[in-house]
């Protein structure tokens, strides 16, 4: 191996290395955590002494997060976002992945490749050709049949479909690599021990797939959680959390209430990844 | 089970009408309603009319076309370090430390991921800027006499940059280096070849296609980030997709933004193109299976 | 042949199978009795796996007929054959412990809780893992999921069990040990077990019958020892154990034996392989096996009881020792070597470089004519 | 029912919101905080829809509602325009009456000029000043128009009269442009929004910055030094306004929300968010004290007479302006 | 022990190596002469990889010394021995064609282009492979890969080359193959070869001599049929070969011979294993291999030459056709099972069910102290 005796020099730099990386992995992290407890107005030093004020307070000018209805109503709409998009996505991403592992169709290569290209498609680019398309295609019914289709209008519908776009790609991924390492045969086992075609699928292949399609959620679900690019177009009067906070930082003015609101998610955050974790680790992929 | 070829055909199409549905409704159509947006001039208030004005105006404005080229330069900087600095994590990731320790640090690869952009660029102001952590660190140390401003440069956006998308360059490599055999790095020192050769000639070769997909990923990712730049960057630092929001947002021009996009697009697309092709790989064997 | 009678439990019927062009499966018919252990024993692709899939149901034959106690079975669907099927690399359910991998059959057949209970139970015991229930599929070493595997197919109660190479993915020590055992299940449950495979000791070991299978066809039906010693074609007699081999041109003959001389010059006598009529001036091959070649000091020869029509002088060129089973590599004047078993004991015992005599019957020399190919 | 806000960000404080909410119990208010640019690019996509009041500045509306058709007139009978400042209030109907319909009505008005520390940069007194090597490296500016409309005045321009002769001032952005580009060298950066422009004038990163009034009677409160100064050109006076999106769906609440926030026990509030000055009558009485204190400190009675309004802006200036921002972002001056 | 002499190619002096309190290796000494096939033997998870990989480089040992040509190897990194390694699974490197993988080491080597494509295409067709130069490492069939990584270390002339299971991964009829054929290259090459294995018939076959490896150390090291006819532990004797194994008492004894009864309570005669000195009442563990038991009809075992001091009666159980190495089980009296090997002609053979007698000779039944565990 490149590094072979364990005291060497070179294994003590390339461990130095490594903890220094994971120390700019975590500083701004950190920092955006940390000023959360700083009994200040500013988010910035000096430090001005330790406070939860910015957590729980619940009174101007120190109104601490749990009491800001607008960040928690933005919270509670990256919520609802992200549920919608984690399970849209994971369910077309499981299709998919039936699709190409199992399917046998002309182009199929082709399709394949259109399915990933979402993924390396800016999200600036995502959000605005669909904001484009839904506009005048609302529009068009607006102007032709004097429908109005408020759907098509940028929202919480709009929001879910953008990121669903690109999100989809991972989760079919994800999951496609599960599928591919499923022993086709598990199911001709389950078929000659005398179960039909529906059975099959509910006891032997989803539940297979179940590590990795909860996974895939848990992917999907922080991904939206954070995804700025595309719902910055697409976004209505309903701003999920990024957008508030953006328009905290950008019109109104940061206060630690963000550090409160960033330790927050990386707790949240923190946990689900761990989750995750925990249900990859299951039986079934030892 | 062949006797059932309509049950087949039938499940063939259930299965593929949602990804017909997602790539047709949500990828494909935008995009052509995004090309045919572009060919559109606005020439009156309320009128418009087919033209190649958008892309001309492109051409012949210096402004849009080195911001385009500026993006792409920093992006290819931002894709390289991420590459150098991400690459030894990697390796060390998946095979130096011990089995246990793997899946912890692989973990803490992944803590970016956990708050966003949004945050992320918000801690590194807090760390940067002439009054942030670092120069008050400095100064406390004394190796600096005056505050010192490491925000609003383009160092800061790199740093943000990398930063950002370091982590879609370190999975693709862990995950192909874990499936390499360490036998075969064994073999490459065995048969007397030095640290360095062992690393040219097998490992990066072997890594080739997870380096192809970290490196595509993360080009994109940088070319299309919006936030980070515009959070960290200077007076000097424009980047593409502020051009297309500027377009669309400050100056309702949805037309030369629709055009920019397509640009952006184009040419991330071809260097991508260039990429695969200096490298020998293809779409299908690198980003895909990441 | 009877084509109704319900003594068999499985018949095929002039079965083929075509993957477009290509003839996997090209005509083969053969019965089962009852509770025998039967054998398809051939090369790696010669049809074996996709034979056994038509009778699973999972491919559809070309043509023929599949017939399960005497009722044609062609259209049921899988799973409502009652034809079990243990898969090469087991395909235990992983996210089921194995008390619910082989109440799974059970479940799907509609079969009560408590009357599951007590087969999955008593499946168990009598493949002596009665307390293993509660564990996860992981916990279990390769021969305990074999059983399981077995299991969780003889608690349905087939008619017929299919094993397609069940002991591949096993290492040497375990196989050893398991080919003992599947025979003793079968005994056990008495049901009629079709087991496959390209290993021939495991063939000859534990089958009642073995069919030799090339290239989509069956060569021969017939016990281990028939197939042994009298196998019907040179494919045959080459396939199923060790062999010197020689081509060869007859030399004289009687139609059941004469003298021949092989390409490479060396002259013998020979019998006709089974129901082989040679003739003089016919190409054959030529099979002896090593064990029936004695090999003795060229110096102790004349002493030596010289019962084998067959003699030749070399010089052993390397012993290949392996306790019971060693052999000697005798390069003859020609400079062919030929496999003889030796018994080394450690007292006197042959080494490389001594002059030895070869020496067999022709009886034991067995003699196909050439198929003729370009 | 939802009233849907559009709106700066501190224009609708939680304080009223709480008030109003609980004045009436069956609408709920949601805000967007946003600026003129998006306020418009939103509705646009939108063709009007999502949003039940919008608050774009008094010049902005002309333009945007010829070409995108996004809002729909008001019913003036519904607003209480007696308790208005009567000049503001036919200001701006004078800047936004299409085809005989009023789209507009004041809200709050207030200034963009300069802020200084005064015992840094005690001789500040022009746009033009921002340049002044002295500063170098120690001022910011928001690259939007304002700077660029205030960089003209300083130049002896008069851009608001060029709006009817488009050559004539795309030549004055021209110039201006080349100003600024020179002058990039003297900024530290430009700011975005009141967060990172506080930041670095609390600081002392800054010593003087083109701003919003209201940000700087904020940071007035933080620290006495920091004084909003209007250039001796005339700080650029901008008026807020109300106005109805065309698919808006709460007309009424929208109306009632309009009438709540004039009376003048809420103006205070508001005001006190804003840092802005309602359009009622009195408007300046109504501040808190300490805004009034820093509009004393700030303003002259001369400076309120120098008060240059924002023009309307023709279509297509936008467009214009935009360019040259870009051009000046984008232009490796420092 | 000689430590210096330069004719050992390798030798390893009380080698250990421990993995935090896990003693993987525990003091490990032996020579290797120039030129000599070497083979490791030993259950999975003995040590043998862990002291391979030692001797290559890629471990430090806890203590002890390794020599190659005389000289210490401490400290010398692994790029820089001449000891070449065939891996497990080959670890060809697939990004490189065949010529490339041979190449690679004298790349590294710095030797010059022409110089390179001389000795590629030498060795290439000292491995019987000469045109596969320009092939991709996936284009090849198991056999042949074996045969490149083989050729890869080969090409650098080593002292030493070591082969780490190499035919593991191999199917059945190949690793028959490959036996013979490692065995063949070696002469050809006439390399110093040590090869680590866990199947038995693969170190007899092929060694000059052969280390049987327990639990980190060397139980015997000796020829292959030293190993089998003299093991000199009860681990050895096991291990070799197959045997029947019983555990007894002793009841009479002079020291190197006496008469055992069994727990079972058969009675026999042994002679003591080599070096052992058994005496009365010991615990002792006996062996006896199935093809030194002879299995005759009762009915005639009057007549058979009762050569045997051993004997025994029993019933057939079952045969194990296997053609020249078939085995019968013979269930005794006492309801043990007994294997004997069996010659099956055709003619006359034993059938299940027949009533048998055992026969063998004292001499061939050794005996072991037991080891006390608890
Ligand atoms: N679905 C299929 N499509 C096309 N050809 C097939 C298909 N299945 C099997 N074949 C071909 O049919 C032949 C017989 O395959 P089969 O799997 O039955 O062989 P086998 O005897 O089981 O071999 P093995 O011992 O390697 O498992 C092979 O040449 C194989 O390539
Ligand atoms: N790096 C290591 N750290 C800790 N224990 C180890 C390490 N390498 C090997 N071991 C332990 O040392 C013992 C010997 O391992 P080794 O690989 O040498 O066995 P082996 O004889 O080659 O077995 P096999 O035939 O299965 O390859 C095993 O119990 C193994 O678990
Ligand atoms: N129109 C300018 C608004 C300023 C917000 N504080
Ligand atoms: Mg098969
Ligand atoms: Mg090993």
């Amino acid at each position: 191996m490149l590094a072979q005796k364990n005291s060497s020099p070179f294994l003590m730099g390339y461990r130095l290395y490594v903890v220094a990386f994971f120390i700019f992995l975590a500083a701004p992290l950190i920092s955006a955590g940390a000023f959360a407890f700083n009994d200040s107005l500013f988010p910035a030093l000096p430090w001005q002494g330790f406070t939860l004020d910015w957590f729980f307070s619940d009174t101007e000018p120190k109104l601490g997060m749990f009491h800001d209805r607008r960040l928690l109503q933005g919270l509670y709409y990256s919520f609802v976002i992200a549920i919608f998009v984690a399970a849209l996505s994971v369910f077309v991403g499981t299709t998919n992945a039936f699709l190409f592992v199992r399917g046998e169709f002309p182009g199929k290569n082709f399709f394949y490749i259109l399915m990933v290209v979402p993924l390396v498609i800016p999200g600036v680019i995502l959000g605005i050709s669909i904001l484009v398309l839904a506009s005048d295609t609302a529009n068009y019914m607006e102007n032709r049949f004097d429908l109005e289709l408020e759907f098509l209008r940028p929202g919480l519908l709009l929001v879910v479909f953008g990121q669903f776009s690109f999100i989809t790609t991972i989760t079919s991924l994800v999951i496609t690599a599960r599928l591919k390492k499923f022993d086709a045969t598990m199911e001709e086992a389950a078929f000659n021990l005398g179960a039909s075609r529906v059975r099959v699928l509910r006891t032997v292949t989803l539940p297979f797939l179940r590590p990795a399609m909860i996974a895939a959620g848990i992917v999907a679900f922080l991904v939206s959680f954070e995804n700025f690019n595309t719902t910055l177009f697409l976004v209505g009067s309903e701003a999920p959390l990024t957008i508030t906070m953006y328009d905290r930082m950008a019109k109104v003015g940061s206060t630690p209430v963000l550090n409160a609101v960033s330790f927050v998610l990386m707790v949240g955050s923190g946990l689900l990844a761990l989750l995750s974790i925990a249900i990859q680790r299951d039986k079934t992929s030892q | 089970m062949m006797q059932n070829k309509d049950i087949k055909r039938l499940s063939l199409i259930l299965l593929f009408s949602p990804f017909a549905l997602w790539i047709l409704l949500l990828i494909i159509l935008p995009h052509i309603g995004m090309v045919l947006l572009s060919f559109r001039e606005k020439v009156a208030p309320r009128v418009y009319e087919y033209s190649f004005a958008n892309y001309l105006d492109f051409i012949n404005e210096p402004i849009y076309w080195n911001t385009l080229l500026r993006t792409g330069s920093m992006s290819l900087l931002v894709t390289a370090l991420a590459l150098l600095i991400g690459f030894p994590i990697a390796y060390y990731i998946a095979k130096i430390a011990g089995p246990r320790a793997r899946g912890g640090l692989f973990l803490l690869c992944l803590i970016p991921l956990w708050v966003s952009d949004l945050i992320r660029s918000f801690g590194w102001i807090l760390l940067l800027r002439e009054t942030g952590v670092i120069s008050n660190f400095l100064l406390w140390t004394g190796l600096v006499g005056q505050p010192v401003e490491f925000l609003y440069n383009d160092i800061a956006v790199i740093i943000g940059l990398v930063y950002t998308v370091i982590l879609f360059m370190i999975v693709p490599l862990v995950s192909t280096l874990d499936g390499m055999d360490n036998s075969m790095i064994e073999a490459g020192y065995n048969l007397g070849g030095s640290g360095f050769t062992v690393l040219r000639r097998i490992i990066i070769p072997y890594a080739m296609p997870g380096i192809v997909a970290g490196c595509i990923v993360t080009f994109m990712l940088t070319a299309g980030s919006y936030l980070t730049p515009i959070l960290l960057g200077g007076k000097n630092s424009s980047w593409f997709t502020e051009q297309i929001y500027n377009q669309f947002i400050t100056r309702f021009n949805w037309e030369g933004g629709a055009a920019f996009g397509m640009l952006l697009l184009i040419f991330t697309s071809v260097v991508i193109w260039l990429g695969l092709k200096l490298s020998g790989q293809t779409l299908a064997n690198t980003v895909a299976k990441s | 042949m009877k084509h109704t009678s319900p003594a068999y439990d499985l018949e095929c019927l002039d079965l083929a199978k075509s993957f477009g062009g290509f003839r996997a499966v090209k005509g083969v018919s053969f019965e089962i009795p009852s509770g025998s252990f039967f054998s398809i024993l051939g090369p790696s692709g010669c049809g074996k796996t996709t034979l056994m899939r038509m009778i699973a149901g999972f491919e559809d034959p070309t043509s023929g007929d599949i017939k399960i106690k005497g009722k044609s079975v062609l259209g049921v669907p899988p799973n409502r054959r009652n034809v079990k099927m243990v898969f090469q690399h087991l395909a235990l359910f992983p996210m089921m412990n194995v008390y619910e991998n082989i109440a799974y059959g059970l479940r799907c057949a509609g079969v009560g809780n408590a009357e599951i209970k007590r087969k999955v139970q008593d499946v168990l015991e009598r493949i002596a893992l009665p307390d293993v229930g509660e564990r996860e599929i992981h916990q279990l070493s390769g021969g305990q999921k074999q059983r399981i595997a077995i299991a969780r197919c003889m608690v349905l109660d087939p008619d017929v069990l299919l094993l397609d190479e069940p002991l591949g993915a096993l290492d040497l020590k375990l196989r050893e040990a398991m080919k003992i055992e599947l025979k003793l299940l079968q005994h056990q449950f008495n049901t009629t077990f079709i087991y496959i495979t390209h290993d021939q000791s495991e063939a000859l070991v534990m089958s009642d019958n073995v069919a030799i299978m090339n290239q989509g066809i069956f060569e021969q039906i017939g016990t281990p020892q028939d197939l042994y010693h009298h196998p019907k074609t040179a494919f045959v007699a080459g396939f199923v154990g060790d062999s010197n081999r020689w081509s060869g041109t007859v030399k004289s003959a009687d139609g059941t034996g004469g003298k021949v001389e092989t390409d490479q010059g060396l002259s013998m006598s020979f019998s006709a392989g089974a129901d082989q009529t040679i003739r003089d001036g016919d190409k054959v091959e030529i099979f002896v096996r090593p064990e029936f070649i004695r090999t003795v000091r060229a110096s102790e020869a004349d002493q030596a009881v010289t019962e084998g029509d067959n003699q030749m002088s070399g010089v052993i060129d390397s012993l290949l020792f392996n306790g019971a089973n060693s052999r000697v590599l005798v390069r003859t004047g020609s400079g062919e070597l030929i496999e003889s078993d030796v018994t080394v004991t450690g007292n006197n015992d042959l080494k490389p470089g001594e002059d030895v005599r070869l020496i067999w019957s022709s009886r034991q020399a067995m003699c196909f004519a050439r198929a003729e190919s370009a | 029912e939802t009233l849907r806000l559009l709106t700066w960000g501190s224009y609708a404080p939680d304080e009223l919101v709480q008030k109003f909410e609980e004045e009436y119990p069956d609408i709920d208010v949601e805000v967007t905080f946003s600026n003129n640019e998006e306020m418009i690019a939103k509705l646009r996509a939108t063709g009007g829809a999502g949003f039940d009041l919008a608050q774009p500045s008094h010049d902005r509306i002309y333009a945007a509602q010829l070409e995108y058709d996004i809002y729909k007139p008001l019913d003036l009978s519904k607003i209480d325009t007696g308790a208005m400042e009567a000049k503001l209030l036919d200001g701006v109907k004078a800047n936004t009456t299409i085809e005989g319909e009023v789209y507009a009505v004041p809200h709050q008005w207030g200034t963009s000029g300069l802020m200084a520390d005064k015992t840094k940069a005690p001789d500040l007194s022009s746009w033009a000043d921002l340049c002044d090597p002295a500063y170098k490296g120690k001022t910011s500016m928001r690259l939007k128009r304002t700077i660029l409309l205030g960089t003209a005045f300083s130049m002896g321009e008069d851009p608001f009269a060029a709006y009817a002769d488009l050559e004539k001032y795309q030549g004055i952005l021209d110039k201006v442009a080349d100003k600024l580009i020179e002058c990039k060298d003297n900024i530290k950066a430009y700011w975005k929004g009141g967060d990172d422009l506080s930041a670095m004038m609390l600081s002392g990163e800054i010593v003087a910055s083109e701003t919003w009034d209201s940000t700087a009677y904020k940071l007035y409160d933080q620290n006495q030094n920091i004084v909003f100064v209007p250039p001796k050109e005339g700080a650029l006076a901008w008026i807020d306004t109300f106005a109805l999106p065309r698919k808006g769906k709460a007309d009424d609440a929208a109306y009632k929300w309009i009438n709540f926030v004039l009376r003048p026990e809420n103006v205070t509030i508001m005001s006190g968010s804003t840092g802005a000055i309602a359009a009622v009558k009195g408007g300046t009485d109504l501040l808190p004290e300490d805004k009034k204190a820093a509009v004393n400190a700030a303003f002259t009675a001369a400076d309120i007479d120098n008060l240059k309004f924002f023009a309307n802006i023709p279509p297509g200036v936008e467009d214009m302006e935009g360019k040259t921002l870009e051009k000046i972002k984008a232009a490796t001056g420092g």
